[in-house]
């Protein structure tokens, strides 16, 4: 019952999904509907469903962000677009201090189900301003549930899943991966957005990754292979709740691990998982955990110089080599 | 920059009505007068920010409202709490951030919820909460429901990006949302000719094509008449609004403060102009209110702070086990979650 | 909402600074015509927001600048560095990405710098460049310097709190700064009167007791005039001011865009009023452009054109091993610090 | 040549000692003029420099934080103080999109020199939206500098070093500490503002650290010195750049670490202090690392549940002597 698809229209199907089947859920966001999404995913929604259910903002996103939250609290099951991640530093502040504080600071009073999607990532030479990957500081923040999406199948029924969540969730799509194509079931189940999920399973190293490095580095693993080194997978799904014990089941199996991500590597959601093998893992671990991470810079508009601060197939698969061979 | 002292006539003014004013005023002050001398006593901890002065202004507009309209407040909210009819011994018990608090204690001063009450918050964020009002006011209006969101906001809020953002989407979107600048002059310790450059707030409404005007904010009457009469206009589908009431803080912003920004007759000036003193004169010269009346809603009022003390003194501490509780809804069967 | 076409009477128009004026305008049409087309071959990558239409704004305003007025910009800002002086084969090197571009190729289309004209920037965050401004224009005012900042932005700006934040501070220290707003009546796919409840954007200064008006943007004298004389008074002390250009983009917002949201004949009615021919026709019709001369403008403009391009293809790239330079300044002996 | 002093007043001595010595200094934000600043730092300098240079700006966390950087690029030397780091957010994206990307995006044409400071930590039961260690996020930016001062010679020295730096430096003083009395030299030279200092020398585990947690770490030093536990105290004092070789050195001496970071665990500061004794001490180690960092959960204003979620004396012994004994 699949069919092919891109993930852009994975997302599609789930929006599309989520507005038919509850009337509560409402989409906002800068050029969501006249001009189909910045990214396209919600093409053609704006005739199904119309101006009240997909609706335009203003360039406002503290406000808009903030409306969601709001009208979260009023009932309504909103799903928040912010354009990119790069934008949503200007909606922090609503996320941080209202979104994931109200139920608690009310002493259980209410619940915020907002569900706010973003794009994140470099890769497409947009420069400084434009290519941050600032999901793992969402990941930091109690109160969040921080979903990334690898796959076709995951950005249709993260989103479905996370709207029947009664708590605010973060979702971050990669914006490369918009135009890759994948099959996806559309009418699999709720999932459990809280698991990790082996993408390939492998003795000597276990990958982990999220999100838009997931694709570089199965194919990491697949020129690994050729190298005689069979590298576990692991691609995280939830950044908030991490899923600590697929990740100590994985390295205390491969006595192994190096972490993909494109955050810039100093405070890098790499560094937490790095820090619970550390701390859950330690003494099953034969060599230390590696990191393979962005440069410490603004990432710069051309490709060579973009290409080079981001994580490539070949740091990865030079970095995972490094390690077993050291410890072999 | 004083609004005038209007002597309003009391044309209709129903007996039991002005009383009943009268005493929510007192008793948010008096309330407050206690908070006061408790933070002093070390029972309430964190910041306090006190109303007193202001008290028209939440009781007046509160007054105005229907149980299902909903209010979004500031951290300086205990006047709008009690207001709105959020137990006296509730709020109490939440500055002593006990368990019987009307935020389980977890808030403290700046927080106060009660969601029955259709309370929205208390929120220490300055200018915090105007996104959220106009969310809720959207899920009213996408629901079809004929409620008014009311939110608080001080004029420093004025001056943050988030009121500018919030009434242009309320206004783009007509939704039904009161905006309420309580402008007491002073942001903190800048006065608002020294953080606005337009101090006029409410023609700030024109840069949205919303509506605005300016009411006294020491008159309880003028100020229930007001939002009276927006409300009902918002209700009419009419959309936003932008409500100026023009008060004063008597007491320092927090108390932290040392007052080192304005002059004793200033406050003094201000206090000539008592939300309490001049309604209760009013009613004492129209006959509405006697002597022995005016004893006895003192005598009363004491009694339920009195009584808000006690309650909050015997409430229990939330136990350390409870620590993590209410960071997220626990999973419910229907997928709807609730609470631990 | 289309601004009146006002032909406006050429009476001392000097004919060197008219085709001056008309030199720009098509230089900059033609440099973005070829941008387009590079970037179709591959030569250009990321954004390419194309200033086509509006080139009125930026050569107007420019002129009636001095060498040491600051400017402040926003991504569609290939006009308004070209305008401001910044070299045609500096700006496409840029977007090409070689180090013989404006940023050394570290910026691309969105992010032209070039500090010795004055230029602070193409900034890619909707409405982040007007502290900036603010900022340079406070140095300005605490240094007794008498600089005009002008700073450049959308009317999707308007939207975002940056703007009322920036007004609102600007106003109140009279800073010596001209907002400068291109309205082109989208903000990207959202019309203005579908992200702006008050769509007299120039209304909107009143908000913060600033002086504000419109001008014709498509209309490159009337602009000129408008900047001299707005930037004359904020030199003389009088604080800020917000100009809204009413102008019209010809092409999509950037190479991404579908044009899904307005219609052919909307844009073709604008094109009408294209900035360029409407100007060269007037000056034709004063004899101040014969035939021969507008070939020769098209001949010189075509071959600066030609000659960025062939400086972009010729010029190198950043070496890898310069990855992490300018993240930080070297620091110097005498702490002032420097680059690398 | 020294003096008693709060930390209140040796920030105070510093932006003294910068008003006077530079011109092109001056202090703005929220309240720092008539009001004396929200926590006194600034009291009486409006009397001496004028409201010129001590300038009360509206609240507008965006536009005056963004400000300060523009004033930077016109050659001044803005100190911009914002209240608190949790209406720093209101600020972040002046901060991350434009203090710490101009010089990188503009090839080098200009810097930033503009000097931020802002109040930062939980332990005056000001609640969820009021107590926030958000100094790690800002640790995450290239571009940035990230100081930390624990002590109040540090305070006052740190600040003037800061106004030597060409790039923008972000300070954050917790504000527990401005009553904290303390011994201060107003004739010192500017200091080295990149390395950390080893408070309290150990040879059994270091104790890593930074501003507001230092005196807790040292007390709970004193307490495990009772208990036969010889810890080294190591003062990070810059977030950004990190002393890794400082850290390495400690750690490859003692053998274990314990890491005190008020911010929530999940993200923290602490874990990219744990990867990187992960990858540059692995060998080292005689146990794995640990933290000690804030529960995952909005502040509560009440006592004893603040308490509970911050880090404490008892947490950091514990923490500490069961590490060394596991290893021992
Ligand atoms: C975003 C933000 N900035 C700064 C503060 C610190 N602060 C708390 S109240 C206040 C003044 C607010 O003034 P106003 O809005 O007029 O309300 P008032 O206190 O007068 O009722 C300030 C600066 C804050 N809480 N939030
Ligand atoms: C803060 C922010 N939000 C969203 C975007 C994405 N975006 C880029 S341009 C644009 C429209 C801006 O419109 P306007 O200010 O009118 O400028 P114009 O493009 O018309 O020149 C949007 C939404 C952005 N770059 N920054
Ligand atoms: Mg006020
Ligand atoms: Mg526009």
């Amino acid at each position: 019952m699949t069919a092919t698809m891109t993930y852009r229209e994975a997302v599609r199907s789930g929006l599309r999904e989520a507005l038919r089947s509850d009337a509560r859920v409402f989409l906002m966001g800068e050029d969501v509907g006249r001009y189909g999404g910045a990214f396209a995913c919600s093409r053609g929604l704006l005739d199904e469903f119309g101006p009240e259910r997909i609706r335009d903002t203003p360039l406002s996103e503290s406000a808009f962000v903030g409306a969601g939250i709001g009208a979260a609290l009023g009932g309504m099951r909103p799903i928040v677009e912010v354009m990119t991640v790069n934008f949503s530093l200007l909606a922090l502040d609503q996320i941080v201090n209202n979104a994931a504080t109200l139920r608690h600071m009310s002493g259980g009073q209410m619940s915020v189900p907002v569900v706010v999607r973003m794009a994140t990532g470099g890769g497409r030479q947009l420069a400084a301003q434009h290519s941050h990957s600032l999901e793992g500081w969402y990941a930091h923040v109690p109160g969040l549930t921080v979903l990334a999406p690898a796959t076709n199948q995951d950005a249709r029924d993260m989103l479905l899943a996370a709207l029947t969540e009664p708590d605010p969730v973060i979702i971050f799509e990669h914006a490369m991966l918009y135009p890759q194509e994948g099959e996806v079931d559309e009418k699999s189940l709720p999932l459990d957005i809280r698991h990790a999920a082996v993408r390939r399973a492998g003795s000597d190293v276990t990958l982990i990754t999220y999100g838009g490095s997931l694709g570089k580095t199965l194919a990491a693993a697949e020129e690994l292979s050729g190298l005689g080194i069979e590298a576990e997978v692991l691609d995280l799904r939830a950044l908030r709740p991490l899923d600590s014990q697929a990740i100590l089941t994985s390295v205390t199996k491969t006595r192994r691990a190096v972490i993909i991500d494109e955050g810039w590597r100093t405070g890098s959601l790499a560094a937490e998982v790095s820090a619970q093998i550390m701390e859950g893992a330690f003494y099953e671990l034969d060599a230390p955990v590696a990191r393979v991470c962005s440069a410490e810079v603004p990432i710069p508009y051309p490709k060579h110089l973009e290409d080079a601060a981001l994580p490539q197939v070949a740091s990865i698969v030079e970095t995972a080599r490094q390690l077993c061979e050291k410890s072999a | 920059m004083m609004a005038e002292v209007t002597a309003t006539a009391l044309p209709d003014l129903n007996v039991e009505h002005a009383v009943a004013l009268l005493r929510q005023m007192l008793l948010i002050r008096r309330f407050e007068e206690k908070s006061a001398e408790l933070y002093t006593l070390g029972k309430i901890h964190g910041f306090l920010h006190l109303y007193i002065g202001e008290e028209a202004v939440a009781v007046g507009a509160m007054h105005a409202l229907t149980a299902d309209d909903e209010i979004v407040s500031t951290y300086r909210e205990h006047g709008h709490a009690i207001a709105r009819g959020v137990s006296p011994a509730a709020v109490m018990a939440e500055m002593y951030g006990k368990s019987n608090g009307c935020s389980r204690g977890r808030g403290g001063s700046m927080h106060l919820f009660d969601v029955e009450k259709r309370f929205f918050g208390g929120n220490a964020i300055v200018a915090g909460g105007l996104p959220l009002a106009v969310g809720l006011a959207l899920a009213n209006k996408l629901q079809g429901r004929a409620r008014v969101t009311v939110c608080f906001f001080g004029d420093g809020a004025v001056d943050e990006g988030e009121f500018h953002e919030s009434l242009n989407l309320a206004a783009l979107w007509k939704l039904p949302v009161l905006f309420l600048c309580e402008n007491n002059l002073y942001a903190m310790g800048t006065g608002l000719e020294r953080h606005q450059s337009q101090t006029d707030i409410q023609a700030k409404a024109q840069a949205y094509a919303m509506q605005g005007e300016a009411v006294d904010g020491m008159d309880v009457l003028a100020i229930e008449a007001s939002v009276n009469r927006i409300a009902e206009h918002i209700r009419d589908g009419n959309g936003p609004y932008l409500l100026e009431a023009r008060t004063y803080r008597y007491r320092a912003h927090s108390m932290y403060d040392p007052e080192l920004y304005r002059g004793k007759a200033e406050v003094e000036q201000w206090k000539q102009r008592c939300p309490i003193e001049n309604f209760a004169a009013r009613l004492r010269e129209s006959g509405l209110l006697v002597e022995e009346a005016w004893k006895q809603l003192n005598t009363s009022v004491a009694a339920e702070v009195a009584e808000a003390v006690a309650a909050a003194e015997a409430g229990p501490w939330e136990p350390l086990e409870h620590l993590l509780k209410d960071v997220h809804t626990l999973a419910t069967a229907d997928g709807r979650g609730d609470s631990l």
